[in-house]
């Protein structure tokens, strides 16, 4: 197998996985196992493979309430991510941060951030203390086009900019802050124009195409580490089922929808592209297919299987334990 | 007379109160197309148009700031600010701004504005989604602070802050939205500043408010089946506190137990115990409990949640040891 | 006289009722008669006599804490002003503002903001009611450099932009934010760039120049209120005095302080333009200076002899006074 | 032993850290070129350089939140947000950032944060910059509150905050910065959650923390000179509150006032209160008094202003106030 084909089937096989295992998560949540909010990334699946592939593993990852992807491909385990949605002790949160606080310190995940904006100063931060440090690595903060609106995203840009700070601003533009279009809450919708406003280069990348994603980053990244400044990219995507659990999804037309599906699915767009390249047979399609599978069952056993935190601990980690302190 | 949800009672007086008054319009996070992030403005669009129902941008300090502004320049602007949790990037336009133009004017400026936002836990959303901060409200003069726990208090309250010349700020615990209860629209208002006993009872007093209001009413319930009278207050108003109901509750009663599901270091049932342990000294035969969330960012597992908020049983507990306590 | 000759005059007077009143008020400071912050605009004159003059008496206008002679020139009288700084029952807001929060509804002066970026919001809100009104008038929002670090200055940018609101944005660049220079606080310092993020044209105005400013005010306010769209000046200027009272000036050369005010002040400038085109006599400029002392003296003496409120009508207008309650 | 202002001890603590830990760095608005809004950083810039000494542009949001990521990112950040009056704009990463991470992340992270702010009225400042709110931060789980109130104290807060594991909030009253003290840099470091009694006394508790200590060492001179003896505990960690201390003194008196510069209704004195009404209701032998700033956005006028915030004379009423309760 040439590096290049096993290479595109790892990215497909990390396409399928983030599907597979989010089609599950609202399979589980429609049987009561997973509960509060579930955001689901199906359709934009490409942006978080293509992301983790083009970062290194000292790099640091902020990311939003739909970060299952992120966690999945950053290194945490399927077992880890599902069973803290259900809230189980052997969860990468231990059950406490549920599906929008995912952590994994020995990933560089820093989470899991669910008020919108909140996590852009945690990564600014982080690539501070990188940088004080001599440290050469970047972060990485994943936000929606939603939190272009938040005052947080202009502070943060302007003090990373100011700074010179190694963040790479990855905003993932699905077009929606929950039910609210793009045009109806950016004045400028090209959101790669904003940066030029704190002096950051940026640039629009096809959010359906994996390679494109994953070329895009890797080749930003170095310069992000290597000229120790901010970058932006905007990642055009779809997300393709509702905002959350709740939503009745009454402010776009579903033929809008079925369009994207259709027309712009990543995972089917990739699989495409493999096999005109002659690189991925049925068999091999479908041994992924079943090896996903396998590690997505294997999760939800795990979770399903993983005990209780006691709720003796509930005020454990409230604060750190000091030695000799109670 | 007729049941409705808290949500449809919620939706029913932004309804009207939007045909009433011209200058009455409301904005905030998917209140438009979405619907409300709890369905409470569903329809409402379609009836008054983008001009009226606005969708904002995710910016809650400057739409609550817009709506101060926009009160100032002579409208009656209804803000919903989604959930309390998100109400923190706003505060600095709520204590700086709504809270003090009047008073630093020298009382040239009103700002009749009003302020909705869900609160409370209990649904595991965990730790940045399941605050329960109407108490800091409480601590700002220059604001009102309301707090409805059934559906006609959702309704008339919403009449109540509109009429107030000064901002008003509606919290309703995001798990009443599918409580039901009667509602008479024509029913007289209720006044910003009065509690109500909503049980009577003589051995003990269960004072609470919003999402609590029904714990304390099934743990009331379930002590009168052991023989205990518990009274249940629902305060309604935070700010202004009706210190005559709370005073004449504990005069009643002799007893306390205060039940609000804020972090108790700190929380509005401190501020009530505080007022009896200044008012009600010699009133009191034991001392005030007070039941609370436990102090800890609210954890998504629901085992740990249930744990961290106040529950019936604790509500139970609660009283039994304060009728032990000393008489 | 001409009618030329006689604005030229009128706006050489407001220019020197502004320094004379504020050389009075760090008079007044230093005899203890005003407290807390005071601020002055010395060095900045132009900028706020050059805009009210090119404002209509329907616009709205919010200020900072540097806000006196927005005050003055937007017509309240200087004893409302000294009153209010000595905390007198006679000053414009009572004197339960002082120096920092100077409101006067009838000539639609809403403040007087102290925390930095604090004003826009309610400009936006200001200019919302506006339109939902039907009024056609302006809401012009005047700011300091600083204050475009804030959230709040991008989170209205896109508010007024997204929903067409006539808000004027008068960013008065003076250069520092208290004692951090512009290069150290924005990371990209021409703050005209800022507002294409947002769809909103802007320009630059010479803020030593009263003419420039009022002529640029003019004829951008005319376009904001057909418009109805918003508009962004940015207006550079320096500050000739410290930030504040408490300030030692430790983070600027004198020489640089020196050098702006040999050659750029905007009044002994706009003097020499006067005589240049032989409009201002030394008589004609004697006469101004005398009139301005004696306004300034008459407000210093309203000042002194103001009532102070009385402490028992502390918690007055906490809340407005309803019919029927207490 | 040295006499210092607090001013200096808290720049000495400063400069030590900065000399003894290579991870510890200053930021916040003007500490560099400017020295600092109260002069405490004066000339940290020149001895430590730009990089550690840094000037933050206007954004209280971004660089707290930023001073939690350095945390995480293994430095001692200590952030200087000014006034507490504009760390509301911070408060969403306070709350939901700051105090959870640790918890929510299953003890996977630690945020060892420092932050200092100003509090306090009383130089005629007026509403939008005479706030005390530590009590609302005292109120949030996952964060520690401290509240210096001699230069001993401020010295040797700052180290115990920087050993602490967790994000500690530094509050520092305005008005504390010329006053002066004893300084002994190598006493041992003071410990968070310690409260500590400043003044002995058997007759009536004085409780209190902050700006306002001062204010009740005076009354207590004062009403010692009527024969009142009036004991005076400090608390200096307002979370955790030291418990033990506020029942010891009261056990002791039976009586206590709690002198708080915060607005009364929903203040730290009515958590203090609030504590007594449930813990110590048999050893009062009066109500418990609170003496707290008046309901009112603190106007500027000098007059008004010291009629809104707490007196030493408010004090000295309190105290004969409760001295003539029942007993
Ligand atoms: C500060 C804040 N305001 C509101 C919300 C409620 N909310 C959650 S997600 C969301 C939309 C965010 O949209 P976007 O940033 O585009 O991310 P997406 O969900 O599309 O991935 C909103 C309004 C929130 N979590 N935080
Ligand atoms: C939110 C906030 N942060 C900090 C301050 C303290 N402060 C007052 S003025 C000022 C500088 C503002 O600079 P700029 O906006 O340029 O206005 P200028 O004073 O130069 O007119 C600062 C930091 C404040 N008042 N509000
Ligand atoms: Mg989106
Ligand atoms: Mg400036």
């Amino acid at each position: 197998m040439t590096d290049a084909k096993r290479h595109g089937l790892g990215l497909l096989r990390q396409l399928i996985l983030v599907r597979r295992f989010e089609e599950k998560c609202a399979e589980m949540y429609s049987l009561g196992k997973i509960r509060g909010f579930l955001h689901l990334y199906i359709g934009e699946e490409a942006v978080a493979v293509g992301a983790m592939n083009g970062l290194a593993p000292e790099d640091n990852v902020v990311a939003t309430y739909r970060e299952h992807g992120h966690a999945l491909l950053r290194g945490t385990s399927p077992e880890a991510v599902m069973a803290e949605m259900f809230g189980k002790q052997n969860g990468c949160s231990r059950g406490r941060g549920g599906s929008m606080h995912l952590f994994d310190v020995e990933h560089r995940l820093y989470g899991g951030h669910a008020i919108v904006g909140g996590g852009l100063p945690v990564a600014v931060g982080l690539a501070l203390a990188d940088k004080l440090r001599g440290r050469k690595a970047l972060t990485a903060c994943f936000f929606g086009d939603g939190a272009v609106d938040e005052g947080e995203f202009h502070e943060s840009l302007n003090l990373a900019a100011l700074w010179k700070l190694p963040v790479l601003f990855v905003c993932e533009n699905n077009r929606y802050a929950m039910g609210t279009a793009l045009e109806r809450h950016e004045s400028v919708t090209d959101l790669s124009r904003k940066p030029a406003a704190y002096g950051i280069s940026a640039e629009h990348v096809d959010g359906m195409s994996v390679r494109a994603v994953e070329q895009a980053v890797r080749r930003v990244a170095e310069r992000v580490r290597e000229e120790q400044r901010p970058y932006f990219l905007e990642v055009m995507t779809y997300r393709f089922r509702a905002h959350s659990m709740y939503d009745a999804e009454l402010y776009r037309d579903k033929a809008e929808v079925e369009d994207w599906k259709s027309h712009h699915d990543p995972i089917a767009g990739f699989i495409a592209e493999l096999r005109a390249e002659d690189v991925l047979s049925d068999a091999e399609l479908a041994d992924i297919e079943a090896d996903v599978a396998r590690a997505v069952e294997a999760a939800v056993r795990a979770a399903e299987e993983g005990p209780l935190e006691p709720v003796a601990d509930l005020l454990k980690d409230v604060y750190t334990e000091q030695q000799g302190l109670a | 007379m007729t049941t409705k949800t808290y949500r449809e009672a919620m939706h029913d007086a932004l309804e009207r109160a939007l045909h009433e008054d011209p200058r009455v319009f409301l904005m905030g996070e998917d209140v438009g197309r979405y619907g409300g992030a709890y369905g409470v403005s569903k329809g409402l669009l379609a009836e008054f148009g983008p001009e009226r129902i606005r969708d904002t941008p995710l910016c809650e300090s400057t739409f609550v700031g817009a709506g101060i502004g926009a009160a100032l320049g002579g409208m009656r602007p209804i803000v919903e600010v989604m959930t309390v949790n998100f109400s923190l990037l706003a505060l600095d336009q709520v204590v700086n701004n709504a809270a003090t133009l009047r008073h630093m004017s020298g009382g040239q400026l009103s700002v009749p504005l009003v302020v909705r936002m869900a609160t409370g836990g209990g649904k595991q959303l965990a730790a940045q989604h399941s605050h329960s901060l109407e108490g800091w409200y409480a601590h700002v003069p220059g604001i009102k602070v309301l707090s409805p726990a059934t559906p006609q208090d959702a309704y008339g309250m919403l009449f109540a802050a509109l009429q107030d010349p000064d901002p008003v700020f509606i919290f309703e615990h995001q798990l009443l939205y599918a409580t039901e209860g009667e509602l008479d629209v024509d029913a007289p208002l209720p006044r910003i500043g009065e509690a109500k006993v909503v049980r009577e009872g003589d051995q003990i007093s269960l004072i609470t408010y919003g999402g609590s209001l029904h714990k304390c009413l099934t743990a009331a319930a379930e002590l009168e089946r052991s023989g205990i009278r518990a009274e249940v207050l629902d305060l309604r108003s935070l700010r202004p506190l009706d210190l005559d109901a709370i005073l004449a509750t504990v005069s009643k009663t002799h007893r306390a137990v205060i039940v609000d599901e804020g972090w108790k270091t700190g929380s509005l049932a401190g501020e009530v115990a505080a007022i009896l342990a200044e008012r009600a000294l010699y009133e009191l035969d034991a001392p005030v409990l007070r039941v609370c969330s436990e102090e800890v960012p609210i954890p998504y597992a629901k085992h740990l949640e249930d744990e961290a908020l106040p529950q019936v049983s604790d509500i139970v507990i609660a009283v039994r040891q304060s009728l032990e306590g000393r008489g």
